[in-house]
């Protein structure tokens, strides 16, 4: 094994206010009558909610402050991003964020001078790094720039249709580099809504081919791989917390029920054969909580945080898998219908485990780095 | 080449040619799937075209619309649509529980009147058994059936009713005494018709996103005392018949395949074209690990089937094998669902509808779907009891 | 895949009668009270049921009739180890007939005449294919036969003391061949006990060298090759019948005990929390036994046998030593105690386990059987 | 150079060149592990050697025997043995339960009487808490105390008393009234000399093989009353503020380590070391995918401790982290033990006493141990039901 891993856990007293804040906020702004009715709707968010998030200076918190941002870094994120997924938010603003570690890491001071501030003030960001064949290596990019011209298209893209702006990887003479390109450069006709599980979640194919970029909106070089990875870290961390706040809720949906349905005379909570999965729900919430906040930690000391990040993202992925398939089983016929919340956070569980790698990717990713080759 | 044999290549030369083009969207993997009315029609079509070729009922008698031909050239049809993985018989309860129970125990007027209707899906059929908050226990069917006159006077309500919006008639079970001596003497059986005034059928969303099964309501519902199966009080006795058949117990059933059926084969092709960062998902070794050992579940279980035909193998705990057949079959199949869908990288997130989704976003319908049976005719929790008590004598709570 | 497995299932009416017999007197000769006392002697076997053994004709089931055998082939041995491992038998049994297999599979006319009357009559036998690394590769020889005289030590040989013959794996020129070696060319100082988990056996470590061995001693070539693999593969058919043996015994301890204890005023059996992997546990044995008899009718009808027998050990292995660390945890303070029979299970399940390749050692050679390279 | 840091130097240096030579029999890893005469004097020279060298009870107070040093050298002395992985303070029960709760509640006499020789390992210490039949409820003492002019008179039964054969006092829980108001109430707490007659140990052989854990009689035992601490009646008050020592909540006790902690690391050794069909167990893609389940489990247990330090990341359910810590850590242990065995290949099946046993066959044995830890102090089941009722507030049976 390489060197010991480090059990570092800082939290600080504005994170702590955060989270009080973002756990008030969450729940008043996101009942699950809402989540429903937005599944319904094109953007998947309700426009006064996301002004308050604005107003709240959430966009703003890993924005450094000559942006407008408040420069508490990433880790000061998690606690939000854990109340929103306690609350099955949707929306931009996981996005936005992942898009903001793109600039704050990779883009030139013009660059986040034109729109970290915007970013601050409410505009959405996202990125585009995915593509057709299911990869979750971000080095594996079709998508090419030649004479400043795109050609290929990008999937799994949250939000292209409300983002303002669009982080784009692609190879340029083979390099890899990122176009910074305001969404309004691609006809609305390249855009088109995928299908996904989670339906509170909005996701896009975007088709590239014949879409310009100028020089100036590009990364490149060592800029370009820091964001990269500066932006999947922070996708890791941040989907890790989201489905931290996921488990939570999920337990609290199964406790309620197994508190209220009885079955043969008795509760069906006290039978052992629902209680303790239940309890297994609970060690794998914190078990996985743990790690997220340790690797926060980390990132915050500016340590390397690879092995902590795929951790809390493998450890999270399959305890919200592992509870919301107990939380249908567990609410019998009921848990069958799609009135029945358990189905929610089963397809919020789905989304996360397959978005930045799955859990068996990342123990895998931690062989040679735990084990050595 | 023997007259079996012969009979098999005309079969699956049949199968072949007339197999129904494959639709644009995703059909049902059985008969309570089955939620659209495109699905319903194409699966209509299907089982008509079969049944005019005939190739379905073909041991049943000729004079109700049967082949009468020996079983076990109906056996080779199944076996060859099970193989080539043509579209199920879609008329399920009527083929399997309705359609042998009529044959068994109806009059003649019955079969002359139900049966050639069941066979050719010109008239659909459904179950109303299960009830809401009774689970699986039909002994606490609280549906009430009244007699005046010349009918019963129906309140009360079903679940899972599948195909009910479409179904012509209902296999019903219905309290007719509630002051009968125990709670099973007090039922009645019915094959009800569902156009009676005061019976409406709600269809219920699944967590698929998808109807296809409905709760139906009887409100002061009218059904003609001729409909009873049976004396009044002899319910519980015929629905128990009826189950022999579902179970294939007792044979008698018409035929087809009623369901797709979920092989680990389809998993390990799934693994030969999806990816996984990259790389065929075969070549990952925790996949390639997962595999075989779903493979020899699998096929632990299709050898159970083979061994307990031996009656030596199987004197140590006679029923463990047949008791245990659900939950092992179901939670084995939602575990190869959730396990197909992680084959798939990050498509994985994919749905029923979108252009991208992996062989149209099958495998996590059926991950879905795979809970209708885990929960459905006594959850996997319940179903463990029962193994431990009856097989184990383990102490009842 | 290759091409589809095959669910092939026959039982003969002598199997059956053997069976019959097999559970009546294995029941009869071997209470527990008798295990426990054989595990104080040094053989771990009585003479007197050896012999009852002998007289039964158990050691000549597999033995072709012109050597005095019922030639009933190796799947009318499953029973048979099946009710012994049911009944935790020490005694030479299985050794013996892993020498059979060696001898049936590769031995010339003369060796089988010398050796397979004296087995038949009574004489044990035994094999020496292990080394010191642990291997379970039995190509990995490194005991050397060079002009007549052994060099090198075998490990884990069952019943080396009582043996009249042990069947040696060496290397002649770099080629595989076995020696047929009477124990008493061995100076009994070369053979030391090994302490193994499970006290109801006796393993020896045998120092070879400067043992002699007659060229007519020798099974070289093709037929050494087919030794080999016909008694690994009995091997791991005899193992897997002992342990779904082992695994029926657990679960009666087990279920006898979930009826008789009383915890907080109930019968503890009534606890889902023990009840519901008391059924896991049956489910394993009758996996693992389906497993077991399907390998076994493959061999009868000279089927390719690899795929089911390694599924049959696997299955079986996994089975046996889940249900026995339950036992022990299910049977509380008790089940910490030597006093308690849960741990005699145990260790036959570990036992079980680690000999001719654990459970994972299975899973992955099974994978380019099933699946390819 | 800090002091401190100059103090580890010191402490490093010092327990490098005098540890003991590596023993010709498998040491135990706990105080209840202690089975032979030569494991306990082995142990027992080393504590003596280890106080006497001024690193043991730093700071317990000098004139009991202690070094009236900051607790901050004890804490250092402590992770270094724990590093260096030095033999354990075998007088566990004197060191962390009997000596904290001597000088907190004793008497000047007591505190002359006792902690010294709790420091040398001269005087051994049992526990006398649990009885046979009741598991981890206390408030089910059975154990008889009858007042006796200046004796009380003891009747009953102790389990797990290790060392019991070895200890000259014993803590003991036992009931002075049976009719008090509540089952707590009637509970005495005692200091009582093992000599006493009527007292008899009797050893428990383990599935291990080995003895180390007792059961203690007491037939008409007598105990001076001065060895009561504690008011009549008050003893369940004592006994719970001895656990808090135990725990290590509230400090106190004498320092040093009190088991061999395992590591999933050491696994991690051990497969680079161990062959599985001829390659190093850590090239096996099964063992490795094992090995970083484990190592991320075992993190985030550490990370749990970690985390409990900030309240704000545990006002969800505060009791979460707390009660499930034996549960986590006991069946991680015994997992990981099993999982030990399966990298050795062939020589998995071998065990203690073996010649060519890998490190002893001290994997095997600790497979078996690790069950004292599921079982003993509330099974795991029994603590699975603890959480669920009281951090998840689910129905109790």
């Amino acid at each position: 094994m390489s060197a010991e891993l480090k059990n570092t856990m800082s939290f600080s007293e504005e994170q702590s206010m955060l989270l009080d804040t973002a756990v008030e906020f969450c729940k008043a702004a996101s009942p699950i009558a809402e989540v429903r009715d937005l599944v319904l709707t094109d953007s998947g968010v309700r426009a006064d909610v996301w002004q308050q998030i604005v107003d709240l200076g959430w966009t703003g918190v890993a924005v450094p402050e000559d942006f407008g941002g408040s420069d508490l870094g990433l880790a000061a994120v998690v606690p939000l991003a854990e109340s929103m997924g306690r609350h099955l938010f949707g929306g931009p603003f996981v996005a936005t964020q992942l898009a903001t570690q793109t600039l704050v890491a990779g883009a030139n001071a013009e660059q986040q001078a034109h729109w970290l501030p915007k970013i601050v003030a409410g505009s959405a960001a996202t990125i585009a790094f995915a593509e057709n064949d299911g990869s979750w290596d971000l080095q594996a990019i079709s998508t090419t720039l030649t004479a400043g011209v795109l050609s290929g298209s990008k999937t799994l893209v949250l939000d292209a249709q409300i983002a303002e702006l669009i982080a784009i990887s692609v190879r340029v003479d083979g390099q890899v580099a990122i176009a910074l390109l305001p969404s309004a450069a691609i006809p609305t006709t390249q855009i088109s809504r995928d299908v996904v599980l989670d339906e509170t979640r909005r996701s896009y194919s975007v088709v590239l081919d014949g879409v310009r970029v100028e020089p100036d909106q590009l990364i490149t070089g060592a800029a370009a791989a820091a964001a990269l990875q500066a932006t999947e870290q922070a996708a890791w961390l941040l989907h890790a917390a989201d489905a931290c706040g996921g488990i939570h809720a999920t337990i609290d949906l199964v406790v309620e029920y197994l508190n209220t349905r009885t079955q043969f005379g008795r509760k069906i909570g006290s039978y052992q054969a629902l209680k303790h999965p239940t309890v297994d729900m609970l060690m794998g919430l914190e078990r996985a909580r743990s790690h997220v906040y340790h690797a926060a930690s980390l990132l915050s000391a500016q340590d390397d945080a690879e092995v902590a990040l795929r951790m809390a993202k493998a450890e999270s992925d399959d305890a919200y898998n592992f509870a919301a398939d107990r939380a249908i089983q567990f609410h019998g016929g009921f848990g069958f219908t799609y009135e029945c919340d358990a189905q929610l956070y089963l397809r919020r569980a789905l989304w996360l485990q397959y978005q930045f790698g799955d859990s068996p990717y990342h123990w895998a990713a931690l062989q040679p780095l735990l084990l050595g080759n | 080449m023997s007259e079996l044999a012969e009979f098999r290549s005309e079969v699956s030369a049949w199968l072949s040619e007339n197999r129904p083009a494959e639709p644009d969207f995703l059909l049902p993997e059985t008969f309570m799937e089955v939620g659209t009315d495109s699905q319903f029609h194409y699966l209509r079509d299907w089982q008509q075209q079969v049944y005019e070729a005939g190739y379905l009922g073909m041991s049943w008698p000729r004079e109700y619309g049967g082949g009468g031909k020996p079983q076990a050239l109906q056996d080779i049809v199944t076996a060859e649509m099970a193989r080539l993985n043509t579209p199920f018989m879609m008329n399920t309860i009527g083929l399997n529980w309705a359609g042998p129970l009529i044959l068994s125990r109806g009059s003649e007027d019955e079969k002359q009147r139900y049966i050639q209707a069941i066979l050719s899906a010109s008239e659909i059929w459904c179950q109303g058994f299960s009830e809401p908050d009774h689970g699986s226990d039909l002994g606490s069917v609280q549906t009430r059936a009244v007699r005046d006159g010349d009918d019963y006077i129906v309140n009360g309500s079903k679940i899972w009713t599948s195909l009910g919006q479409h179904a012509k008639h209902m296999i019903l079970l219905a309290r007719t005494d509630p002051d009968a001596s125990n709670k099973y003497a007090g039922l009645s059986f019915f094959l009800a018709p569902m156009e009676s005034p005061g019976i409406e059928v709600q269809p219920i969303r699944k967590l698929t996103g998808e109807f296809g099964f409905n709760q139906t309501f009887f409100n002061d519902a009218r059904i003609p005392a001729t409909c009873r199966m049976g004396a009044e009080g002899e319910g519980w006795q015929v629905a128990m018949s009826t189950l022999t058949f579902e179970r294939g117990v007792s044979g008698g059933q018409a035929g087809g395949t009623s369901m797709i059926a979920m092989k680990v084969a389809d998993v390990v092709e799934l693994a030969r074209r999806a990816k996984r960062h990259g790389k065929p998902a075969i070549e990952d070794p925790w996949v390639r690990d997962q595999l075989v050992r779903f493979l020899s579940e699998e096929q632990g279980d299709r050898l159970a089937t083979a061994r307990a035909k031996h009656p030596a193998l199987v004197v140590d705990r006679p029923g463990a094998l047949a008791l245990s057949g659900k939950l092992r079959h179901t939670e084995h199949r939602r575990r190869l669902c959730q396990f197909a869908i992680a084959l798939q990288g990050a498509n994985g997130a994919r749905y029923m509808g979108d252009a991208q989704a992996i062989e149209g976003g099958k495998w996590q319908r059926s991950y879905f779907n795979a809970f209708s049976a885990t929960i459905g005719g006594g959850t996997s929790q319940v179903q463990a009891n029962i193994i431990g008590e009856r097989v184990l004598g383990l102490p009842k709570h």
